[in-house]
């Protein structure tokens, strides 16, 4: 839900305590969500994201887990098996890997490997991305390594409606549902309908009409898209911005339509380019378009480096100036 | 200014590895000479007394005695067609439990209806005391599915590869129980060599913490392929529980009547709200690790022969015999029904279908999801490409 | 190497053979090199690859480790800062995520984060790859997973002397090598030369020049590309097929010169398309080719979809017929 | 026929996370009450008698006890600084070691220089006794580079962020000082979280089964951020160890003799042969988990107040005062020393400069890597397009 709505029942609030009310919401409705990781409890997450919900449901629905993540989402996978739909919380990106056997090996696979007769309600909720001056493993963007994995679904909501209306769609989903917060939009605020009805927890949409070039993004990058798009106007540049939402199944219909129209396209991530979500953009939008195209697909993301301490991130993340430098450069063709 | 250590200079060690040779014997004390051994039948079928678990199977009747007889000696038949029908190439594969029947059947028959079973991939007696029929089993080993039959359908799991990832599950699946304030309890099934797994310990750590109603079930057969139990420990594995908190006991498990009575004791804990519980049955995989192993690499035929006395089986018929529980109308009718069950598994596993192609695609998703839906149609589009080359 | 040597130095063996020659001769070269994991001792490893090796060089350099892969990666990284060359052995593509984290998060930072102060010259060797009827998570092809990570180096040799010489450079690089190797081509034989030279390890090499069009691939599928390319002559079209070798770094210049000279790629591989090696070539490639690609860069690979149970692997895997309907639609263009 | 189980149906179980809460105390034994901890100085700074370890200190001079104390007082005090400097904005982020200075020093002092030390992020205590300079451990959270130092330059490896990796790292290089047969040891750092992960237990498990020199010490600080050990474990955390096959201990981790002698205990057996050591240090966080937390969300401030009473640093200030080991000028020497340490820790940090933005493209292979090249060289290009607008 790019577009915002200003119902009665429409409310301003952060990214994050959009998350927090979408739980809140999930919690009230169905006896079975539970929310589970480590310091979700009482300090309400180290983002404060599960704020309250303890106090409120008990310690039987929000569950303080031990240190270990591959517990975590291992019990997470046996609760699911009982009948429960845990909502996972992993601390910061660099600490899923520990989890990644159980995600990768039980998770993703379990649907398939029961010929359908298990299902696999379970959330993991990811805060990514850099930006916040964090020290090392606080920043990393890992989605490429989910998205490569057949039965796990990954989504990324950019903005406060979209969080709370898809995190209502991931706790509903009947598959793993892979979900990575925007770290650096958490006090970002927005309007929050909560009785709208949502669009496709896996459709694209689009920020911004535009018509000289699209821009593909999603998450913590669909801001700064905008921003370039805003930039590139006063330029004269018509951009299109492409709201992704879902990195698998990645929308390329949605993606497809757009580059026929402005037969450019920028894909941007924070992840490394290398193996990233825009290679895959790239290489079918450029088979489904290749007529279209009147420059290749470039991509602008992170370096193929270890997400770099603090005080160079700055260079290593995405900017404005890269953006508009890639803009430029698919303009020039 | 520093404090000096005063830990002064000893000689060399040798390599770390060697160190742990001599601890052979330690960790593969023969069941019988230890005195931490749970023991309710010797190897001769007597049965010997035990204050703490008899009265778990004090109201076992010969009928009852007769019946975990006859599922030791099926699952043993079973197993073994399953074996022949490996090396005629009807499966790819089959992992034997050749000489762990006492374990499962013991710990099998322990459970209640309303209990979740959560095995490896060798529980084919655990799965028979569940009543899955033997079979389906043999869908994944024969490589038309990864695991067919329905986990609710029994409350047993599927057979998990991953090594010791359905610890976890189990965890998990008995913390929903508790939260459910439901009576049932979960057992975990495991290898010694699983026991290295970091998430085997972390299904310790949780389960105690939670308090949740599972009984770990450890078969240590002695071997994880070539390794010996040495390579995962140099203690006991049953003294891993206490740790973590809770009761860990080792038990023959080669003694059905043990098996079923240690069994019986962890989940009456289990019920009663007093958490986990390790069991570790000490046994013998008798022969090789799958149908893909060639154990001469790498251990001797003398420990095999050893361990050939304690036999499961025989080990109950010289006690039915020697009670008198049975008669030879029951020796001979249970080899029929053997003979029976073989017939039909292998009747059953070579009309076994292959399956349809578009298999790849179903169950991905339980919702579905775009790029299956793309690709599905993309191989529907080639396959017909074929047919009408071929047909039109 | 892909082509052979019959120098007197040379000989012929399986594949698995070449590898067990290579790491000998590292053990007997190099008394820090220790090879290390499940099995790998008096059986020899499950494929024997390692067979006869603890029986030469002893317990203490050939180790049969504990069930439990974040150990072995994790104790290998710990030799290492010791000063020891680790080889270790994943038993099974399935079986490597236990120790993804320690890979992914340790293995793969630990230059960078010490500024160039430790090097981490550990080889983990994977055999990967499908078409052997095996069981679940005995037949993936997880390199992607890998070479979206900065700090590995990740490589698949295709024959019996690439193995052979590629593991000797694997093991002398002080950069942790993912070493995946062709399970189904174990059996394989080739000319093994012990004394030639060999090319860089990460350079691919052109396996059978061609002027229509390229095909690119890496271990087990390059014999199925000189199948195809065979097959394709018959018809007259000319196929080049390059031998990636390495997955990363990628070796875009070679791409790059044999697409300008045939204008058309198709990348074929085991793993799944989606976020696949194919897409950041197609993505890399037709960036630097825009104006010569007379064709989309196709893509020849695993469906998304968990690996199938061995009766339907046929399906799954690029074979024969997959490969020559690709080039048939690249040339149709 | 099935054998039906005996365990009778129980009243129904309260949700499993409930059970644990009565623990609380169990876990939460206060030092000096507990008799399996080991303690050798009483809070009031008493020295007590202990059989088993007296011998690990009996050769320590007044003057080293200075040196001790010298080492906790200039510990806190750098620790204090950088605080400050955190709240100034100098860092990114701080985690504070206070009240756990006695379990750093006490067994940072127990190593020889040919030890090995692998810490987790908060041994800002051990790095003293290693001899860093404590600059360089304000790099990482200034966010100027990942953990600069030069871990081979002092045996002390680099901070590990994801917690309990580290244990595994030591374990390998454990193993390999015993294959050179060398008598050095290796120490791992983790806490009472940490214990949690199966990392740790991994490295419980091949330290075991390979026998390798190494001692793991778990400072228990009573917190994982906002959960309590209770969150972790149900029995104390040193019985983890008896389970892999060796021995734990519980020692006072805020009495930095006991610190001292338990861990020159732990090494001597390292270094003899005898395998890994479990060391548990009874400590409390004092203050926030980092800069970034808030402890009032989930604890009480009467907990924090009852630990201070046992604070590391008064203890053996009252025991120097009250054995007569020192003179006013001591401690007034001691102030100066740590206002300067002060004064130069916050100068270092201030002059501390901003990495080259190339630093992102160093060192992510040592043999180089053709993208990083690539990648290096369009950065390049990209910095130069806007030094020529500007600059041209
Ligand atoms: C994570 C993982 N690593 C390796 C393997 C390969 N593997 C299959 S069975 C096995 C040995 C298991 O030994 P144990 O746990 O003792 O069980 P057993 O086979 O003796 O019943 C190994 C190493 C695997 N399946 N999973
Ligand atoms: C694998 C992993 N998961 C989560 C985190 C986030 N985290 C950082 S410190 C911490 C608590 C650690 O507690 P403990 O081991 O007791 O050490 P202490 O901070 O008390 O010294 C957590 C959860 C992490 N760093 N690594
Ligand atoms: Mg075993
Ligand atoms: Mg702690």
């Amino acid at each position: 839900m790019a577009e915002t709505f200003k119902a009665e029942t429409s409310t301003s609030m952060a990214l994050a305590k959009a998350i927090n009310e979408s739980l809140r919401r999930a919690l009230e409705t169905d006896p079975k969500v539970l929310v589970m990781g480590e310091d979700v409890g009482k300090l309400g997450g180290v983002f404060r994201v599960t704020d309250g919900l303890q106090k409120d449901f008990g310690e039987s629905r929000v569950i303080d887990t031990p240190l270990a993540e591959s517990g975590i989402v291992g019990t997470a996978i046996g609760l699911a098996l009982r009948g429960y739909r845990p909502v996972v919380e992993i601390q910061f990106d660099g600490f899923v890997f520990p989890a990644y056997d159980q995600i990768v090996t039980q998770l993703a696979k379990m649907h398939a490997r029961s010929l359908g007769k298990v299902k696999m309600p379970v959330v993991v909720r990811i805060p990514y991305g850099g930006g916040i001056g964090a020290v090392e493993h606080h920043s990393e963007s890992p989605e490429s390594l989910f998205a490569h994995v057949a039965g796990l679904k990954v989504v990324s909501p950019s903005n406060a409606s979209d969080a709370y209306w898809m995190m209502q769609q991931a706790i509903q989903s009947d598959d793993p549902v892979i979900f990575f917060e925007p770290k650096r939009r958490y006090w970002d605020k927005g309007e929050v309908n909560t009785e709208a009805i949502p669009g496709e927890l896996h459709k694209a949409q689009v920020a911004r009409e535009g018509t000289d070039l699209t821009l593909a993004a999603y998450g913590p990058m669909v801001k700064l898209c905008l921003e370039a798009a805003n930039a590139a106007a006063e330029e004269g540049k018509s951009l299109e911005v492409l709201d992704l939402r879902s990195v698998s199944p990645l929308d390329f219909d949605s993606i497809q339509a757009s580059v026929e129209k402005t037969r450019r396209l920028v894909v941007v991530h924070e992840a490394p380019v290398f193996f990233g979500s825009g290679a895959e953009i790239a290489a079918r939008i450029t088979e489904r378009c290749f007529y279209h195209l009147e420059a290749p697909v470039l991509r602008v993301g992170g370096y193929h480096a270890p997400y770099p301490p603090a005080r160079l991130e700055e260079e290593y993340l995405p900017g404005l100036d890269r953006v508009l430098d890639a803009v430029d450069r698919a303009l020039a063709y | 200014m520093t404090v000096e250590s005063t830990a002064a200079r000893k000689p060399r060690r040798s390599a770390g590895t060697k160190s742990t040779a001599g601890k052979r014997t330690t960790a593969r004390n023969a069941p019988g000479t230890d005195p931490e051994l749970v023991q309710l039948l010797t190897p001769e079928g007597q049965r010997v007394k035990n204050a703490e678990y008899d009265k778990y199977v004090a109201g076992v009747t010969p009928e009852e005695l007769r019946g975990l007889y006859r599922d030791m000696v099926l699952t043993r038949r079973f197993d073994a067609e399953a074996t022949s029908l490996q090396r005629q190439g009807e499966l790819g594969l089959w992992a034997s439990l050749l000489g762990q029947e006492a374990a499962q059947i013991g710990s099998g028959r322990a459970l209640r209806d309303d209990d979740y079973v959560f095995p490896t991939y060798r529980e084919h007696g655990v799965a028979w005391c569940r009543g899955v029929d033997p079979t389906n089993l043999l869908g994944m080993f024969r490589g038309v599915n990864n695991g067919g039959w329905d986990p609710n359908g029994n409350n047993f799991h599927l057979y998990t590869i991953v090594i010791g990832s359905q610890t976890l599950h189990a965890t998990g699946y008995a913390m929903g129980i508790a939260k459910d304030g439901a009576d049932s309890a979960v057992i975990a099934y495991f290898g010694d060599g699983a026991s290295s797994q970091g998430d085997v310990a972390e299904s310790f750590t949780f389960s105690a913490v939670y308090n949740a109603p599972v009984v770990f079930f450890c078969q240590n057969n002695q071997w994880a392929i070539s390794e010996p139990t040495e390579r995962q420990t140099r203690v006991p594995l049953y003294q891993r529980a206490q740790g973590f908190g809770f009761p860990g006991v080792r038990v023959d498990g080669n003694d059905v009547l043990a098996c079923l009575a240690v069994t019986r004791w962890a989940l009456e804990r289990a019920r009663n709200g007093e958490g986990p519980t390790l069991v570790e049955a000490y046994t013998y995989r008798m022969g090789a690790h799958t149908t893909s192993d060639d154990p001469t690499k790498y251990r001797a035929d003398e420990e095999r022969e050893a361990w050939e006395a304690k036999d499961p089986i025989l080990r109950l018929r010289r006690h039915l015999e020697t009670s008198n529980h049975t008669d030879d109308g029951f020796f001979a009718e249970l080899e029929d029904e053997s003979e029976a069950l073989g017939r039909r598994v292998r009747e059953a596993v070579r009309a076994m279908p292959d399956p349809d192609h578009f298999a790849i695609f179903e169950n991905v998703y339980a919702d579905g999801h775009a790029l299956v839906d793309e690709e599905r149609a993309q191989f529907a589009a080639y396959q017909a490409s074929f047919a009408d080359e071929g047909g039109n």
